[in-house]
């Protein structure tokens, strides 16, 4: 007979029916991180991969020095585009559920991430997001019934039909296209920013993929790049705990953060709070002004939790207590925010309630009128003509007669 | 004999061989506690352990690479990609090492794994779950190319692909996981319940790696296909009401191409259907061989249906998916050549 | 007007290029300070210095990933790759990002790469340092493919491809950089000093990306070929004495299709030859769509002439290599052919 | 008019005509590095991948914690071992410049490296080599005759001349096959662990890399996988300062030491004198038995450099100082050794010269022999037929017919 295995199988902390333990988190006290000069040495601030900057504590208030003292103001417009984001998605989902679209993935839980960041980085900076980053396109003006058009495919569908659902782009936003491939667009951002460098711009680029994703070789390009040319980038991991039903220790997070990931390439990494809008701001705020100033790429970790599913074709009750989330240490960032606010004397739940209301009208009337440009069984119906467009910039000979062709038979 | 769709076939085949042979172990992403995203894998960790049935990282070059260590050491490890348009970032060790590891080694070495992957569209997954790269495979010397198109096949050619000491790229066409597909998204789903192809023994069988199947004989015209096109011929030959005789290839590399030969050379025309974009698609090796062995048989010039030279959108997959239509339009112009 | 051999000729485009635009830039492994393994950046360092022409790790997925997000922030990158049989690591990058991202984004994102790299065999390079994989990037949507058999085409082509916004895979024969060679590996080496194609301006001009070149005109045979098999096509004809019209396809994809037909419609006999393994290889395509058009008119099946379907061996590498004795049998069979 | 460029392009040193200058390198007294348990965490012994574990001084005398104690006779055998992969590389080298091969890498100032290594892991151990790793298979039992018939693809050549000459492998020997792809062997080597693990054995596997191709994927597939399932395997850098003509700072060595590759996966790294027989041993010794009694993967980075061109391709004196391996700090490997046997009285420059003599005549009595079983230009041949074998298990008809076809043109 064959000898026992002796090969290490990392293990989820709970799954379906047992209790959720998230023991293995290391979490520090809001406001216990120091916050270093940017021109720090990557060696001089080594430990700032495995703390957890944190701003908001357990009581709503902001701790430490990397409090960004935001103006109220400013963080109810914050709150403002997290809960549409939430609010966008699940209206979404509902209508994948009714059949009217055909694949959505909300970013539940994970809002602040998109938010914070698209507030403290300047808009000709470049974003090379995943697909949990919906908000950025939001923030940065892409208008809702713009998206909505591009996951239904429909006559106003700024991908023409060809891309599923969430798959957004926009030029104008300087958010870049989405991929299906995990992790591809690490090094376009890390391209990108040399270009920024190479041209004597101060633009700095930024990405984000997934703990999941960071096993991908498209991670160590990216890093290895940014490392030896210094670009001015921000390498965003979004730890939500989850890859599909694989926990994050299968990707490597057993034993060491994923901030850590870099520091052997000298890339400082910041393990910071996802959940936490301020500290989140504050970090890239502190990343950016590095990179512009020539410092070099830094690596931050988000830690979050996805609070939903990982898209409409999954089923997390299959591979993870069904009560995971709410047992998330680290809460749910538009509570948290809200809260905060509401510590502040500067929001209240009813003003939080009648806010929702209103996203929610907005959300409608946006879905209203997106329909208008046709559903994918409603007309009316973009041209399939335009399918053999755009494979390159000018359509060759063989694709001419291929549409011809189509048409004919189509009609026929 | 049992009735099983696709995912239930190739679930089976796993199973058996992993009862049968310790060796076998099963590599791929959420294929262990959660038993893959097609289910293909289901149960099969709670059975057979998590030290056979490994979740691994999303790293589809890794996984790869490890597989090749790992048969290196013994094993006969059975790699899941989760859908073939992600197989890229393994290419590198499939064609570098995977294919060529015998024949640098004059065999000393060899690594005997099996590439498992859903390939096809027909599912509105967009051009990142809709591909079929199966020419890029086939044209790589040292793999074998497979794609079954039915339950009884899929199995027996997948224990043969495991058990066999050559590596094996096996695509399986996922739009036919639950049913034998014919072309028509407007149709009622049909099952493989009532297909004869869905018989299948719930013990070991083999279906061998390099014979192409009839699937129908005919005497007007021979349509050479594979994977989720077989279906669709054959309900095409059927609307024309053709003679077709209907050439499953099953195993693309190394071709069967005897069965191929003989079936043109009777009828004296062929058609050769695959999903995948047409240029520098597999179909131009079929052609050419077929034009080759054949010529003076040929009553008209082989006809090829396949995807359109684009990538395959999500709204019009329909539109490129090569179905019924294309089908028939190029089986009449085909039959009304001198 | 100059004499160059093909790697003046490459040189001599990027030269001409990174001089009228300032966005072009290069990056490969040893292409900056030493000038690239096989020269063909020497002296651009140290004229556009190092922020312009730049030394890469060796990470071939990394250059090309690179080389993609400079593109989409307005530079026009020109990514070396120092062997092709190395740029699979590049593979995904190329496929699911540089040729799909017009596509995706409607033309609102782009980025006009394009990676050069060397081909072929008959440099005793074994079988990591001969492969001509064109047939894997012609079967993919949104790039095009090019391959050059002489100095004026590649700096003509070369100048196309940077200046072009689609990306473009640019093979370069690496047995042919110092001279037109025939295939005889006993005889002692041609340059291109005495070749009508060794005449190379030195300023700008281009080459369409989209033309096949008739080499030699002809009326008993079309010979359809690129790369190194051009020149060795030639030796060939001449040594059976057939009158053959001898293509460069130069532009494998998207392919001039027209240039082919006409050919082979007047010619009424077709060879295909080109130096990768046979099997799925890019003849195939070229095969299938010549048959279809020409069905009427060919007087015997169309050959290929290739590699063998095994990988390219060391020792062997004179009996892998399409030489002149193939294609002479070749030839003659065919015109043997009723 | 553009602005100035901010990308930071690493540079070497020095180029031809400067003064070479090693003040990069970080060096440790012999001596100063401590040796922790093999069951020590990875993060309390972070130090060991920026010191630099070495066991000869400059005195040529054994210090310090690391000192494996090997006794004499070994040490000769072990000098031994690296002269002749000296000697063998200096006729092949020749060799190849009269045309007789086609083409040669030598290991020149990296000998330690292999035998080291070899002496100190254990028979059923597998080795994933480089193609500067020759003297792994010598020490492993591979005949003199063996290698130089593969360098001649003749009628005794172990790959058929079907590889390129240097690209040997050994299943009796257990060291893997050469690839002309870089790196690809790291992941190979893992799954290979893996594997073994599975199976409940207590082999290890070992793989090398050169500094320039941790660059590549698959370093990161292989440290992934590695951290992740705690394979027992030793991933080896071997930081020879060059790849081809590109210094290791474009490999991203110029911020960290490649020894701290593995730090952010939880991965320990040894940062070691790769000219010093004695550390490699020890430190080789400590990564096996923590591998072996389940404790994971360790990184080693050996420092060295490259003594020669790179491949008889290639032209240094092209790119780089011509003295710069005189002014190499840690010296010449077998110089190293064979001064630390003098100054332990085993060992004298009298007996040094007689052996390197007695390893010539070996190496000349094996290329004579070598070539009574064929070169490139002479007699016997082998028989090109064997080409379309090993293709597949079996060789399906295509390829026979193929072969047929190829005998029939080629007779004619
Ligand atoms: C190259 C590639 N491999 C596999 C997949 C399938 N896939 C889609 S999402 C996903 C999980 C990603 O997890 P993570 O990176 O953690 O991101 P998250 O979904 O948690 O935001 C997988 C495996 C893919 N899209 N691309
Ligand atoms: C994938 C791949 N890319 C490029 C090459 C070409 N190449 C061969 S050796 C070499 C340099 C390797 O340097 P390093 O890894 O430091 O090893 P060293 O030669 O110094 O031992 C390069 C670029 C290759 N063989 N494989
Ligand atoms: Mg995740
Ligand atoms: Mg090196």
């Amino acid at each position: 007979m064959r000898k026992k295995s002796r090969l290490h199988i990392p293990s989820s902390s709970a799954r379906p029916g047992e209790k959720p333990d998230f023991e293995y988190l290391n979490l520090s006290p809001a406001g216990s991180v120091d916050k270093p000069p940017i021109d720090s040495r990557t060696r001089d601030i080594e430990h700032l991969s495995t703390g957890l900057v944190r701003v908001l504590d357990d009581d709503h208030q902001a701790q430490g020095p990397w409090n960004p003292d935001i103006d109220p103001a400013e963080l109810q417009t914050a709150l403002r585009w997290m809960l549409l984001n939430r609010v966008f998605d699940q209206r979404m989902w509902k209508i994948q559920r009714q059949g009217r679209i055909s694949f959505y993935i909300e970013a539940t839980g994970e809002e602040a991430i998109s938010i914070a960041q698209a507030m403290a980085l300047r808009p000709g900076d470049m974003c090379f997001p995943s697909y949990r980053n919906q908000g950025l396109y939001m923030y940065r003006g892409v208008k809702l019934v713009d998206m909505m058009c591009q996951c239904l495919s429909n006559t106003r569908d700024m991908c023409k039909g060809r891309q599923l659902p969430i798959m957004y782009h926009s030029r104008k936003a300087n958010v870049f296209s989405i991929s299906g491939n995990l992790g591809t667009q690490y090094p376009h951002a890390v391209g990108w920013a040399m270009a920024s460098a190479i041209k004597g711009e101060d633009h700095i680029a930024a990405s984000w993929v997934g703990d999941g994703s960071t096993a991908e070789a498209d991670f160590h390009h990216a890093l290895t790049f940014a490392a030896i040319y210094q670009a001015p980038v921000i390498l965003n991991v979004v730890n939500n705990q989850w890859a599909i039903s694989t926990f994050q220790g299968f990707a490597g997070g057993e034993r060491r953060p994923f901030a850590a990931r870099g520091l052997g390439l000298g890339i400082p990494g910041l393990r910071v709070d996802g959940n936490d809008l301020l500290a989140i701001y504050s970090t890239t705020l502190w990343a950016a002004a590095r990179a512009r100033r020539g410092g070099g790429p830094t690596l931050i970790e988000l830690v979050t939790y996805r609070g939903g599913a990982h898209s409409t074709s999954d089923d997390p009750t299959k591979y993870r207590p069904k009560d995971e989330w709410a047992s998330f240490p680290l809460g749910d960032p538009i509570e948290r925010l809200k809260q905060h606010l509401i510590a502040l004397g500067h929001w209240s739940e009813d003003q939080h309630e009648k806010l929702e209301e209103e996203l929610k009208v907005e959300v409608l009337a946006a879905w209203k009128e997106a329909q208008q440009y046709g559903t994918m069984t409603e007309e009316p119906f973009l041209d399939p003509a335009t399918m053999f467009d755009d494979v390159f910039a000018e359509t060759p000979s063989n694709l001419e007669s291929q549409r011809r062709y189509m048409l004919e038979i189509e009609g026929s | 004999m049992a009735k099983m769709n696709m995912i239930e076939a190739i679930r089976s085949a796993l199973d058996v061989l992993m009862d049968k042979d310790p060796n076998v172990v099963i590599l791929g992403q959420d294929v262990g506690y959660f038993g893959g995203v097609f289910r293909c894998t289901d149960g099969l960790q709670r059975k057979y352990g998590e030290h056979r049935v490994i979740d691994a990282p999303i790293s589809e070059g890794g996984i790869i690479g490890a597989a090749i260590g790992m048969g290196v050491n013994g094993l006969r490890p059975v790699a899941e990609i989760q859908f073939a348009d992600y197989i890229y970032p393994g290419f590198d060790q499939i064609v570098s090492e995977l294919a060529r590891l015998r024949y640098r080694t004059c065999g000393e070495f060899f690594s005997p794994v099996t590439i498992r992957t859903p390939c096809g569209g027909g599912i509105r997954g967009g051009q990142t779950h809709s591909q079929s790269p199966e020419a890029i495979f086939a044209h790589i010397s040292g793999i074998r190319t497979v794609m079954p198109s039915n339950p009884y096949d899929a199995k027996g050619l997948l224990i043969s692909a495991i058990e066999s000491d050559d590596p094996v790229v096996f695509f399986e066409p996922k739009r036919l996981y639950n049913g034998p597909f014919d072309g028509d998204p407007d149709k009622p789903a049909i099952s493989w319940v009532s297909h004869p192809k869905g018989e299948v023994p719930e013990g070991y069988y083999t279906v061998p790696l390099d014979t192409a199947e009839i699937i129908k004989t005919g005497e007007e015209l021979t349509i050479v296909t594979y994977g989720t096109l077989v279906h669709v011929a054959q309900a095409a030959a059927d609307a024309v009401g053709v003679d077709a005789e209907i050439i499953d290839v099953r195993s693309l590399a190394p071709l069967d191409v005897k069965t191929l030969v003989d079936s043109v050379n009777k009828t004296g025309r062929c058609l050769v259907a695959h999903e995948a974009t047409r240029f520098g698609g597999y179909g131009g090796e079929l052609v050419a061989r077929i034009q080759k062995e054949c010529f003076y048989s040929l009553q008209a010039p082989i006809g090829r249906v396949a995807g359109w030279d684009t990538p395959y959108p999500h709204a019009f997959e329909w539109q490129y998916f090569p179905g019924k239509k294309r089908l028939i339009n190029a089986i009449n112009k085909m039959m009304a050549a001198a």
